[in-house]
């Protein structure tokens, strides 16, 4: 237990620059952006020093009591460095997008205020080393998100303000009451491997656990509790990939890999019989979330319910409570990210540079914006499980980890919602790149680059998308996602 | 018996605390049109003072004072333990925050004294001596006698602006609070007449459970709780406060009410701590639960800003109440009693902070906008961005979201609510937090609407006053962060019904 | 003695009839009488109650000042109550729960104990250290002169509050109308001849109320009286609310109270402390100054908001 | 010579009683305003002082029967006074009614 | 057994005014009412001083003259309220009009 | 003797105390302040009384401070109903 700042200092790169955000003027943009930036940086350059002395077993903590019963308390283990390296990696491309893709427009030290407020709430969660802290940091988050999703400011936008704050209030409602119950019984509650239940009855875990997961599974978009996600699509571009890859959609995920890996621990879970009706919501949500993508017509829509489905991958993987699957949802959090991500900004990108919203206005975009649909197509195989893109990994392991659990319908599962997959991001990929532009025979070639839109929303999906690849390739590096994620769930399972 | 004058060790610092602003308002009426920097001058050396008494009962203990040397039962004490301490300073802080803010509202043009300017003042020193007398006091008639200095400075502080529906609902209230004063002075003769003392602490060791006792506690606690406008004795209280100056909104709102529901308390854990039952008390939450859920929905209904923030302190309030039976009222003592205890206070300072906010954050949308009507406020947020984002952060704490002193408090009872099986009450603050939720969102809503053309308020709005309403809500952030201080020094001295400490 | 219960018995009953009536009486005139006649005759139950420190404040309240109050006020506000009260039923059962509380307070009159506690022996064995000899007084000034304190103290805010109704182009200026009587008139004759006796006997009150019944409230409420009649005689006029030298006389009795308080803390040991050798000497002034303010603050406080300009 | 100050005393106290009995009488019987109130300021004031009268042997000394004097004194002053200004305003209140007299 | 009669009267006049208070509509009645009550409880404490023995326990005797006073001064705030509400409306009750 | 005196005091007592039906019937309001006036001089007078039966010197205090304001209450109930509220009763 050394470096007991080091965990504080983590939280502050993102916390500082939100509340110096909010005091500038809104025409300080050129030391809005440095500070963003710097922030950015400098909590990847502490991830990445935390990284290798985590790796080699040991944890940062810093506790501090706020009153008896309560503590605050931030502890840095491979889990939490997990979330920590993706949302920060992440933080870092979407603030270089948002700051592209806003430009000029109005309230922007408001919206990089709560921006930064997001990505250190999900610090936060990630750091937090027991559940009263989680929940802290958990309800900051919802707090920090609503003035994003309503940044436009219009009826449409406080129309799903409104839903995303009724579900996630719910939602944390659920959470608090399974907190305050748990607690009240077994004292406070935090991470430590292997739960700390087990004298309790039954009856009593199962309320709990229903409690503490149902609250979570707002946030991580497993139906029926999903509806606020495609709602809040009416919300700019980069506020989707926060609430899609880097924040909202994956602390509900996260914390339920908390609940289930760390309160609870994966033998209570299998001897109570609790994982297997959760591995069957995820799965119905993977597959509803796929048939409803299925059906939307708007580029954005189809990609939130593609996250709805997406999601639960994760909460499949530890549902299972088998080693390999857990490692598959484990990854599954980073690889979803990486490529949900980059098809966000890419339709971002599409929308703003070529104002194509619906499905059927991609003909020839590829064409138009090269860059930008690779990147595209790249995560969008990725999604569907085509090799050697992250995703293949992770539904692989997922499979095996389902025959290994002896829950042979995971398989079914998995090929079904390939195979949806493939059915509403292959005709976005094809209409790209083999249907011609609508209306464009004239006009000579132009350079490559200057069909793409503004180098910063071109970079961050590239970035992303190579990523995604890499982490797929090198997955047997002992970096790479896949090996962390091992390195967690073999320190979890004592293995 | 001569004067038994016992100095106490140390600077009676528990005296100066009521005096200073009772001193400043005698002297605010010869000194006229200087009225407001006496009052500017003696508002931060109260802050001080109180600090000080603070730092003596957290060094010291429990303090107290004979007045005159004359020891009760014969003559009055004054004491102070943590849970007073922490009372005196949470109104002076937000004291602060209010002259603050009003120095420029309530200021008269040079060379001239203005009604407003003078009679302001003046009762808000007024008003701070008797809130201090009421967290003091050791003496049920006397605390009666500081009840009564409370509601005559209250009372014209609510019709300042001599509008129609503002005496009307100043006339209201002090019926309300006559009615309440009358109640609880005849509960202090019935316990004057079976003990022969109204000294607190002396009534601890006589008073026992008998008939005249629960009749005494019965109209007592009937009496503070109209005056704490505890449903269903709420009506006076939001078209009062709604009605009143911004500033003198948020001290009614902040402040005042919390001096009768400090009684309560006082009466229950410490005048007559075997008295209580159980069933008392979980009627006085059940009415507690009543005023979470009523106010809530009303609040939600409200159109006008002033009156949702009104609702919304009907609402809260209830909170209070639900501590009473967590902390041990009507119990022996039980090992979560400190945590509830310590939560009801810290949700009384915490929203005591939010609340002055809010209704000084109300008030400046209602000067840049001219009116206060919710659904017209649309793009107040961006011309008012501080103010907005004070009001947002007084918001959170009403909510009980964390990071609040909000939280921590309802955080608290919570737990004690589960630890003591009184599952009930949880379910109850956890529908009030919905509702709040509900209520603030809809103030907040239209502020952050984008509007075609940026909205410019009709007024403009000191940078001084949007900075005092974010300090007050900051306060009430802060005490989210770093509670310990505060819950630590509301151990000193706590009433033996809630002894014990939990974790 | 029989006869006094008698003399209690209809005392009690014309007392109860007389308030009946004034919460039943259907004419506002009609129960603000009640009320007045009501006041004189709490007084003479103070009497029988062997308190004749509060009959004496009584009859100066509520022969004097309560009746100038409401009597004034009736002519001014006329209307009736436009909303309805509760209905029969409603009525019904809110007389049956006020009947329920007074039961249940009688039920706790008659369970008081006996011996009754008292603070008698209390007062007697402190009240050579003060130098007095009306044991109220000794209450009012040395044991309790907190509250005391407080008391002038909420005088002065009701006072502050009164005020704070005037429109803002009449702050400062004289409370009420200006009284006119014509000069040859019995009131103007009434109004010069009763002052010089009401001086005299609010003064009196004052002074024996150190060794007897009366002191600084008594003496002040009486003096109050005495010039609001002179004032709706027409023979003085109510001063102006900005008047610094009324200022002064209204704080005139806080100060004193609180400067010498203070000083015992310095003296004595402690806040209101006296040294014993000069007790008297500084109770009797502070009672002199607190006399003063409280003449002043009762009448203006009867006398209304100011409603002249300056 | 005690009994004769005892039999005084009684016989005034008593008379004084009758008085206002009579001025009680008159007040609740007579038939109109002005009269009533003819009746009442002379009765009741000759009541009082034939009460006060009747216990002024009973006094301590001479300041106190001077005090008691001057107490009816002032009860006469105030009757005199009050009946000259409560017969104007009855006078104004009732004009024009049918039995008041003429406006 | 003075005491205890005059101590039922306060009792009594409690249970009037109360009901004086919350049945009456016109401020000035409610503030007639309110007066009532207090004098009930000031007579009551009054009984409770009187089973001191002879001549009473001076104690609340001060007491129930700082109550009265406390009163008037509430009482002449609330009659300038009525005053003032009355010339502002034409109303002399704090209540909204139902309706 | 002293039992007689409180006799008298209470049979003045109740007979003022009659008398106060007026105010009920009134009709005029001069009529109702009367009754009170009444119950004044009543008042005195059984104070007086009881000062000598119970051997109280100090009540005959309170009967000269009623004596004092005994005309108070009619003063300003006849300025009220003069036309101004404020102007000469006499007029």
């Amino acid at each position: 237990m050394r470096g007991a700042l080091l965990p504080l200092l983590v939280l502050a790169t993102s916390l500082v620059p939100a509340v110096v955000i909010f005091f500038l003027s809104e025409h300080a943009w050129r030391t809005r952006t440095a500070i963003n930036i710097a922030g950015a940086v400098g909590k990847l350059a502490l991830v990445a020093y935390m990284l290798d002395s985590v790796a080699a077993g040991a944890e940062y903590e810093l506790r501090f009591p706020l009153v008896p019963g309560l503590d605050f308390l931030l502890r840095v283990d491979a889990l939490a460095l997990l979330f920590v390296t993706l949302s920060a990696a992440l933080w870092l491309l979407t603030t270089i997008y948002a700051i592209a893709y806003l430009g000029e427009g109005p309230h922007q030290s408001r919206f990089f205020g709560f921006f930064s407020l997001c990505v250190a709430a999900t610090t936060g969660i990630a750091l937090s080393g027991s559940l009263i802290t989680f929940f802290i940091f958990y309800e900051l988050l919802t707090l920090s998100t609503w003035p994003l999703v309503v940044h436009r400011g219009d009826g449409e936008s406080f129309a799903a303000g409104r839903k995303y704050l009724a579900y996630t209030l719910g939602g944390s409602t659920s959470l608090l009451l399974g907190i305050v119950w748990l607690e009240g019984l077994v004292g406070p509650i935090e991470f430590t491997r292997h739960g700390t239940l087990a004298g309790l009855d039954s009856a009593t875990l199962g309320i709990c656990f229903l409690l503490l997961v149902g609250g979570l599974a707002v946030k991580a978009a497993i139906v029926p509790l999903h509806a606020w996600l495609p709602a809040a699509m009416v919300a700019p571009a980069p506020v989707s990939a926060l609430l899609h890859a880097v924040a909202v959609v994956k602390a509900g995920a996260f914390g339920i890999l908390r609940v289930v890996l760390d309160v609870f621990g994966i033998g209570l879970v299998q001897a109570e019989g609790l994982g297997v009706p959760l591995a069957a919501m995820a799965s119905l949500t993977i597959l509803y979330g796929s048939l409803r993508a299925l059906a939307q017509d708007d580029i954005k829509r189809r990609l939130a319910f593609s996250t709805v489905s997406q999601v639960s991958y994760i909460t499949l993987g530890v549902a299972l409570a088998g080693p390999v699957a857990a490692v598959g949802g484990l990854v599954h959090l980073v690889h979803q990210g990486l490529m949900k991500i980059t098809l966000f900004f890419c339709a971002g990108a599409l929308a703003e540079t070529l104002h194509i919203h619906k499905v059927g206005e991609m003909d020839g975009a590829g064409r138009r914006m090269p860059l930008t649909m690779l990147a595209f197509s790249i995560a969008a195989l990725g999604m569907i499980g085509v090799p050697p893109v992250a995703g293949f990994v992770s539904k692989w392991y997922l499979g095996v980890g389902g025959l290994q659990a002896g829950q042979v319908w995971v398989i079914f599962v998995l090929a079904g919602s390939s195979l949806l997959n493939a059915a509403y991001f292959l005709p976005l990929v094809y209409r790209a790149w083999f249907v011609p532009p609508p209306g464009e025979r004239a006009g000579g070639w132009t350079p490559l680059l200057a069909r793409e839109g503004h180098w910063g929303l071109v970079l961050p999906p590239v970035a992303t998308a190579a990523v995604a690849l890499a982490a797929g390739l090198f997955a047997a590096v002992a970096l790479s996602p896949l090996g962390w994620a091992r390195l967690i769930v073999a320190r979890d399972y004592g293995l | 018996m001569p004067p038994v004058a016992a100095p106490e060790a140390g600077f009676p610092w528990i005296v100066l605390a009521i005096l200073l602003p009772l001193a400043g308002m005698v002297a605010a009426l010869p000194l006229g049109r200087h009225a407001r920097a006496l009052a500017l001058l003696l508002i931060p050396a109260g802050l001080v003072v109180a600090l000080l008494l603070a730092a003596q009962v957290w060094r010291e203990g429990e303090v107290t004072y004979a007045l005159g040397g004359w020891t009760p039962p014969l003559g009055i004490a004054l004491r102070a333990d943590g849970f007073s301490a922490v009372m005196v300073v949470t109104t002076a802080v937000v004291l602060l925050g209010v002259a603050l803010f009003a120095q420029s509202s309530f200021r008269a043009p040079p060379g001239e004294e203005t009604r407003a300017a003078l009679l302001f003042w003046a009762l808000l020193l007024g008003l701070w001596g008797a809130l201090n007398a009421a967290f003091l006091g050791n003496d049920l008639f006397n605390l009666y006698v500081a009840l009564e200095l409370l509601t005559l400075a209250a009372v014209p502080m609510a019709s300042l602006e001599a509008r129609a529906e503002t005496l009307a609902a100043a006339l209201r209230y002090l019926f309300f609070a006559l009615a309440g004063s009358v109640l609880y002075l005849l509960g202090a003769v019935l316990l004057y007449g079976a003990y022969g003392t109204l000294d607190i602490t002396l009534l601890a060791e006589r008073a026992g459970p008998e008939p005249v006792t629960w009749a005494a506690a019965a109209l007592m606690t009937a009496g503070l709780l109209a005056k704490t406008a505890l449903f269903p004795l709420h009506l006076w209280l939001p078209p009062a406060h709604a009605g009143a100056p911004a500033a003198a909104s948020a001290v009614l709102s902040a402040l005042v009410v919390k001096a009768s529901f400090f009684l309560v308390l006082r009466l229950w854990f410490d005048a007559l701590p075997g008295v209580m039952t159980a069933a008392a008390g979980q009627l006085l939450a059940a009415l507690g639960a009543g005023a979470i859920l009523f106010g809530s929905v009303l609040a939600l209904h409200q159109v006008r800003m002033k009156l949702l923030v009104a609702y919304s302190t009907v609402a809260q309030l209830g909170y209070l109440f639900l501590m009473v039976p967590l902390a041990g009222g009507g119990g022996a003592a039980q090992p979560w009693d400190a945590g509830a205890w310590s939560g009801g206070v810290l949700h009384a300072v915490s929203h005591a902070f939010a609340k002055a906010a809010m209704f000084l954050a109300a008030g400046l949308f209602l000067r840049a906008a001219g009116h206060d009507r919710i659904a017209e406020l649309r793009g107040m947020g961006a011309a008012l961005p501080m103010v907005t984002l004070a009001f947002g952060l007084a918001g959170l704490s009403l909510l009980g979201l964390p990071p609040s002193g909000g939280f921590i408090a309802k955080w608290l009872l919570l737990t004690t609510a589960m630890a003591s099986g009184q599952w009930w009450w949880a379910l109850v603050m956890f529908a009030g937090g919905l509702l709040a939720a509900g209520y603030v969102f809809r103030a907040l809503t239209p502020l952050l609407a984008r509007t075609e053309t940026p909205v410019l308020p009709g007024r403009p709005v000191p940078r001084h006053q949007q900075w005092a309403v974010l300090g007050l809500a900051l306060c009430s952030v802060a005490l989210g962060v770093a509670p310990l201080m505060p819950f630590a020094l509301l151990q000193v001295g706590r009433p033996e019904a809630a002894e014990e400490g939990i974790g | 003695m029989t006869a006094l219960w008698l003399l209690d018995l209809c005392l009690v009953a014309v007392i109860l009839a007389v308030a009946l009536s004034a919460v039943a009486a259907r004419d506002l005139f009609a129960a603000t009488v009640f009320f007045v006649a009501y006041g004189l005759l709490i007084a003479l139950a103070w009497v029988r109650l062997d308190a004749v420190d509060v009959a004496l404040a009584e009859a100066a309240i509520g022969a004097g000042l309560t009746g100038v109050l409401l009597l004034g006020v009736t002519a001014r506000v006329h209307m009736e109550a436009r909303t309805p009260g509760p209905g029969r039923g409603m009525r019904l059962a809110i007389g049956a729960g006020c009947a329920a509380v007074s039961v249940a307070l009688a039920a706790a009159v008659l369970s008081l104990p006996v011996p009754a506690p008292s603070l008698v022996p209390a007062v007697e064995a402190a009240i050579p250290a003060t130098g007095l000899g009306n044991p109220v007084t000794a209450v009012l000034l040395a044991f309790r002169g907190y509250d005391t304190l407080l008391e002038t103290l909420v005088l002065l805010l009701a006072l502050l509050g009164v005020w704070s109704l005037a429109p803002d182009r009449l702050w400062g200026g004289r409370p009420g109308l200006r009284h006119r009587a014509r000069p040859e008139g019995t009131l103007a004759w009434l109004g010069r001849l009763l002052p010089p006796i009401g001086l005299l006997v609010g003064v009196y009150v004052f002074w024996i109320g150190s060794d007897q019944p009366g002191g600084a409230f008594q003496a002040g409420t009486i003096l109050a009286a005495v010039w609001l009649l002179a004032i709706m005689a027409g023979l003085s006029d109510a001063p102006p609310v900005r008047s610094l030298a009324l200022r002064l006389v209204l704080v005139a009795g806080p100060v004193v109270f609180l400067g010498i308080g203070t000083a015992g803390l310095f003296v004595a040991g402690a806040f209101l402390g006296y040294p014993p050798a000069a007790a008297k000497t500084l109770i009797v002034t502070v009672e002199a100054a607190l006399t003063l303010s409280i003449a002043a603050t009762l009448a203006l406080l009867v006398a209304g908001a100011p409603e002249r300009a300056p | 010579m005690r009994l004769a100050l005892d039999l005084f005393t009684i016989l005034c106290v008593s008379a004084g009683g009758v008085f206002f009995l009579a001025a009680t009488i008159g007040m609740l019987r007579f038939p109109d305003t002005l009269t009533r109130l003819h009746a009442l300021t002379k009765a009741d004031n000759l009541g009082l002082g034939l009460v006060v009268l009747g216990l002024l042997p009973r006094m301590e000394g001479v300041a106190e029967a001077l005090k008691l004097v001057g107490i009816w004194l002032l009860a006469l002053l105030a009757a005199a006074t009050v009946a000259q200004l409560v017969a104007r305003a009855a006078l104004r209140e009732t004009a024009g009614q049918p039995g008041g007299p003429p406006r | 057994m003075t005491a205890t009669l005059y101590g039922l009267t306060g009792a009594a006049l409690v249970g009037i005014g109360l009901y004086g208070l919350i049945v009456r509509r016109h401020a000035l009645r409610r503030l007639l009412a309110f007066n009532l009550l207090g004098s009930g409880v000031f007579l009551l404490f009054g009984a409770v001083a009187e089973r001191a023995g002879p001549g009473g326990d001076p104690v609340p005797h001060a007491m129930i003259i700082t109550g009265i006073v406390v009163a008037l001064a509430a009482t002449a705030l609330g009659v300038a309220l009525v005053l003032h509400l009355a010339r502002e409306t034409g109303r002399a009750e704090p209540d909204p009009p139902e309706g | 003797m002293a039992e007689f005196l409180v006799v008298a005091a209470a049979f003045v007592l109740l007979t003022v105390g009659a008398g106060l039906v007026r105010i009920l019937h009134g009709p005029a309001e001069a009529d109702r302040m009367m009754a009170a006036q009444l119950l004044g001089s009543g008042g005195i007078a059984v104070l007086l009384l009881l000062a000598v039966a119970m051997e109280r010197p100090a009540a005959v205090d309170v009967a000269l401070v009623l004596a004092l304001l005994a005309a108070f209450a009619a003063v300003a109930f006849v300025k009220g109903r003069s036309p101004s509220g404020a102007g000469d009763p006499e007029a």
